[in-house]
C-alpha cells in the first residue's frame, strides 16, 4: 500500500511539473499562473499522499494552510494588473 | 542516499544558484528572489543537521527547526522592508537601478 | 532504489529546476511565479523531512504571504525592467561568478556528505523540560521556552520592519490609510472568495495555534494564516486597510513583544529569572504569550505586505 | 492479502491520478487561455477530490477525514474563484482570439 501511495504521488508531481516545464517557457503571465495554479493542486494531493504513506504526524494541517493559499498568487496577480490599467501590463498574452 | 542527505546536497546547490544570481542579476528585486532562494538553502542545511541530531524519541533535533522557523519569519520581515524600499526608489527616481552614477547623471540632467 | 528513494531525487531535482527558472528567468514576474512554486515545493522537501512545523511556516509564509508581496511589486516595477538590461553582466563576469559559486556550492556539498551521522544534537536538552512546561510539541518548547530571548527579539524585528516600512511614506501621507490607493470594491468571484474563506480560515488558524502546544503548529503558523485572511480581504477590497496611527492597530502590532517582555520580567519576581515560567503554571503563561504573539504576527505580516501609507489622511 | 478499503483507495487514486494527467494534457494541447483554464479546473475538482476520496479509508481517525475532505473543498472553492477571477481579466483585455 505505502508503495503504491508514494508512487502515485510521484505520478501526479511529475505530469504536474510536465505542465509547469510546457508552461514557464510559454505564452503569457496567465498560463504561466494558471500552471502555478495546478502545480499547487497536485502539490497538496502529493503532500497528502506521502503523508498517507509514511505516516508523518500533522501533515493534514500543512495540507490546510496550503489549500487555504492555494488561490493567493492568482488572486495577487490578477488583483495587481488590474489596478494599473496604465501600465500596458500583459502585453504577451495572446 | 537518504531524504535527508539530498536535501543537504540541494540547500548546497541552492545555495550556489542564490549566489550566483545575487552576484549577476543587476535588477534589485532579482537579487532579493536571488538572496531568498540562497537563505533557503541554509534552512535546509539547518534541516540535514536537524535530521542528523534525531535523539531522545524525536524525529529530528527541535533547536535547528525552532532556528528554520525564526529564520522564515526573520526573512520575510526583510524581504519586505527591502520591497518597500526599491517601491519608494523606484517612485522617486523612476528607475530601480543601484548604480550610483546613474542617480548623478540623473541630478545633472534636471539640475541643467 | 525504492520508491521513496526515487521521489525524493525527483522532489530534489524538481526544487533546484524551479530554483533554476527564478534565477535565470528573463522577466521578474516569470522569476517571481517559479518563487512561489518554489515556496510550496520547499514545503514538501520539509514534511519528507520530518519538520511538519518548518513546512508549515514555510506554506504559510514562504510561499503564500511573500508570494503576495513579490508578485505586487513585480508588477509595480515592470517598467523598469527594460532600461535596466543594459546593465547586465558581460559573459565573462558571469563565468567567473559561476565558477565561484560552483567552487562554495561543492565546498558545502562536501560538507554534507563528511557530516557524522548521528551528529551533535540538543534533542535530549530540548525534550528534558517538556512534562515540566505541559508541552508535547519540542518546537514550541525550544522557542517559548528554551530560546524565549529569541523569538522575542524576532517580535521586535518585526515591529521594527513595519516601522521601516512605514517611514517611507512621504509626510503628507503620514497617518493615511496603509496601503496603495486602490480601486472601487470588487463584486463576483472575488469578494465571494473573501467572503466566505476568512471565517474557515480563521477556524484553521486557530486550530493551528491551539494544536501547537503538543502538534505541528503554533503562534506564528497560525499568525500567518490569520494574516494571510486579512490580506483576502484587503485584495478583494471589501474593507480598507487601517490607517497607520490607528490606537487598535498600534496596540495590535506590539501586543506580542510586550506581552512576552512583561511576562519575562515577572519571571524574575515569580520564578528566580528572566523569561523563567513559574512551576506548574507554565502551560497557562505559554498560551497566554502565544495568543498575543499570534496577534501580533497576523497584524504585522499585512501590514508590511501591503506597504506604507499612500494617501492623505482624511 | 488487500482488504476491500485498500482496493477502493487503489482505485480512486488512479482514478485522480487520471485526471491531473488529463488537466495537464489539457494544459499543453488546447489552444488558447480560456480552454486551458477549463481543463485545469478539472484537476482541482475531480483529480484531488478523487485523491482525498481514496484515501479517506486510511484517515487518521475522524478529525483526520473531516481534513481532508476541508483541504478538497477549499481547493475547490480557491480553484473556481481563480478561473472566474483569470477569465473575467482575459475577457476585459479584448475579444478572444
Amino acid at each position: 500500500m505505502t508503495e503504491f501511495l508514494l508512487g502515485a504521488a510521484g505520478f501526479i508531481l511529475l505530469t504536474v511539473t510536465v505542465g509547469l516545464v510546457r508552461i514557464l517557457a510559454g505564452p503569457g503571465n496567465i498560463d504561466r499562473t494558471a500552471a502555478a495554479q495546478l502545480l499547487g493542486t497536485g502539490g497538496i494531493a502529493a503532500l497528502l499522499l506521502v503523508a498517507g504513506a509514511t505516516g508523518a504526524r500533522g501533515a493534514e494541517d500543512v495540507a490546510l494552510g496550503l489549500a487555504l493559499l492555494a488561490a493567493f498568487a492568482s488572486v495577487a496577480f490578477v488583483n495587481s494588473v488590474e489596478q494599473r490599467p496604465s501600465d500596458n501590463a500583459e502585453r504577451a498574452d495572446p | 542516499m537518504n531524504a535527508a542527505t539530498l536535501a543537504g546536497l540541494s540547500g548546497a546547490a541552492l545555495i550556489g544558484l542564490g549566489l550566483y544570481g545575487v552576484l549577476t542579476h543587476p535588477h534589485p528585486l532579482r537579487k532579493l528572489l536571488s538572496f531568498n532562494v540562497l537563505g533557503s538553502g541554509v534552512f535546509l542545511m539547518f534541516g540535514i543537521i536537524a535530521r542528523k541530531g534525531a535523539a531522545a524519541g524525536l524525529a529530528a533535533d527541535p533547536v535547528p527547526q525552532a532556528l528554520v522557523i525564526t529564520g522564515i519569519v526573520i526573512a520575510f520581515s526583510a524581504t519586505a522592508l527591502a520591497v518597500a524600499l526599491l517601491l519608494r526608489l523606484f517612485a522617486v527616481d523612476r528607475s530601480a537601478t543601484l548604480r550610483p552614477d546613474a542617480t548623478i547623471e540623473r541630478n545633472d540632467r534636471s539640475d541643467a | 532504489m525504492t520508491i521513496i528513494e526515487a521521489l525524493d531525487i525527483g522532489l530534489a531535482f524538481l526544487v533546484l529546476g524551479v530554483a533554476g527558472w527564478t534565477i535565470a528567468a528573463h522577466e521578474a514576474f516569470t522569476a517571481v511565479i517559479g518563487y512561489v512554486v518554489y515556496g510550496l515545493l520547499l514545503a514538501l522537501v520539509w514534511v519528507r523531512l520530518f519538520a511538519l512545523d518548518v513546512a508549515l511556516t514555510e506554506a504559510a509564509i514562504g510561499s503564500g504571504v511573500t508570494g503576495v508581496l513579490l508578485i505586487s511589486a513585480a508588477v509595480r516595477l515592470r517598467a523598469s525592467e527594460a532600461e535596466m538590461m543594459h546593465e547586465r553582466l558581460g559573459i565573462a563576469p558571469r563565468l567567473v561568478a559561476a565558477a565561484l559559486c560552483l567552487v562554495a556550492a561543492a565546498a558545502l556539498a562536501a560538507v554534507v556528505l563528511d557530516m557524522p551521522d548521528p551528529g551533535a544534537t540538543l534533542a535530549p536538552q530540548a525534550r528534558q523540560p517538556l512534562a515540566e512546561l505541559g508541552l508535547g510539541n519540542a518546537i514550541t518548547a525550544v522557542l517559548i521556552a528554551y530560546r524565549a530571548f529569541d523569538t522575542m527579539l524576532e517580535k521586535v524585528v518585526l515591529v521594527l520592519a513595519v516601522i521601516g516600512v512605514w517611514s517611507l511614506s512621504t509626510d503628507a501621507n503620514w497617518g493615511g490609510l496603509a496601503g496603495p490607493t486602490r480601486l472601487e470594491r470588487t463584486e463576483g468571484p472575488l469578494a465571494f472568495l473573501a467572503q466566505l474563506l476568512p471565517p474557515l480560515g480563521i477556524i484553521v488558524a486557530l486550530h493551528i495555534v491551539w494544536v501547537g502546544a503538543n502538534e505541528p503548529g503554533g503562534a506564528f503558523q497560525g499568525g500567518a494564516l490569520l494574516s494571510a485572511m486579512a490580506l483576502i480581504v484587503l485584495m478583494a477590497r471589501l474593507r480598507e486597510a487601517p490607517a497607520i496611527g490607528r490606537r487598535w492597530l498600534r496596540v495590535a502590532l506590539i501586543s506580542g513583544p510586550v506581552v512576552f517582555l512583561a511576562i519575562g520580567l515577572l519571571g524574575f519576581a515569580l520564578a528566580g529569572g528572566f523569561l523563567a515560567y513559574p512551576l506548574g503554571f507554565a502551560k497557562p503563561v505559554i498560551v497566554f504569550i502565544e495568543v498575543f504573539m499570534t496577534l501580533s504576527v497576523a497584524a504585522t505580516l499585512p501590514m508590511l505586505v501591503i506597504g506604507p501609507p499612500d494617501r492623505r489622511p482624511s | 492479502m488487500k482488504s476491500v478499503a485498500d482496493i477502493f483507495t487503489i482505485v480512486a487514486v488512479c482514478a485522480g491520478s487520471f485526471f491531473f494527467l488529463a488537466g495537464t494534457v489539457g494544459l499543453l494541447r488546447f489552444p488558447d487561455s480560456l480552454t486551458r483554464l477549463h481543463a485545469l479546473t478539472k484537476a482541482d475538482n475531480l483529480g484531488l477530490g478523487l485523491v482525498v476520496l481514496g484515501l479517506l479509508p486510511q484517515a487518521n481517525g475522524f478529525l483526520g477525514g473531516l481534513k481532508l475532505v476541508a483541504v478538497w473543498l477549499l481547493v475547490q472553492l480557491a480553484g473556481a474563484t481563480v478561473a472566474q477571477v483569470i477569465a473575467e481579466a482575459l475577457r476585459r483585455r479584448g475579444p478572444p482570439p
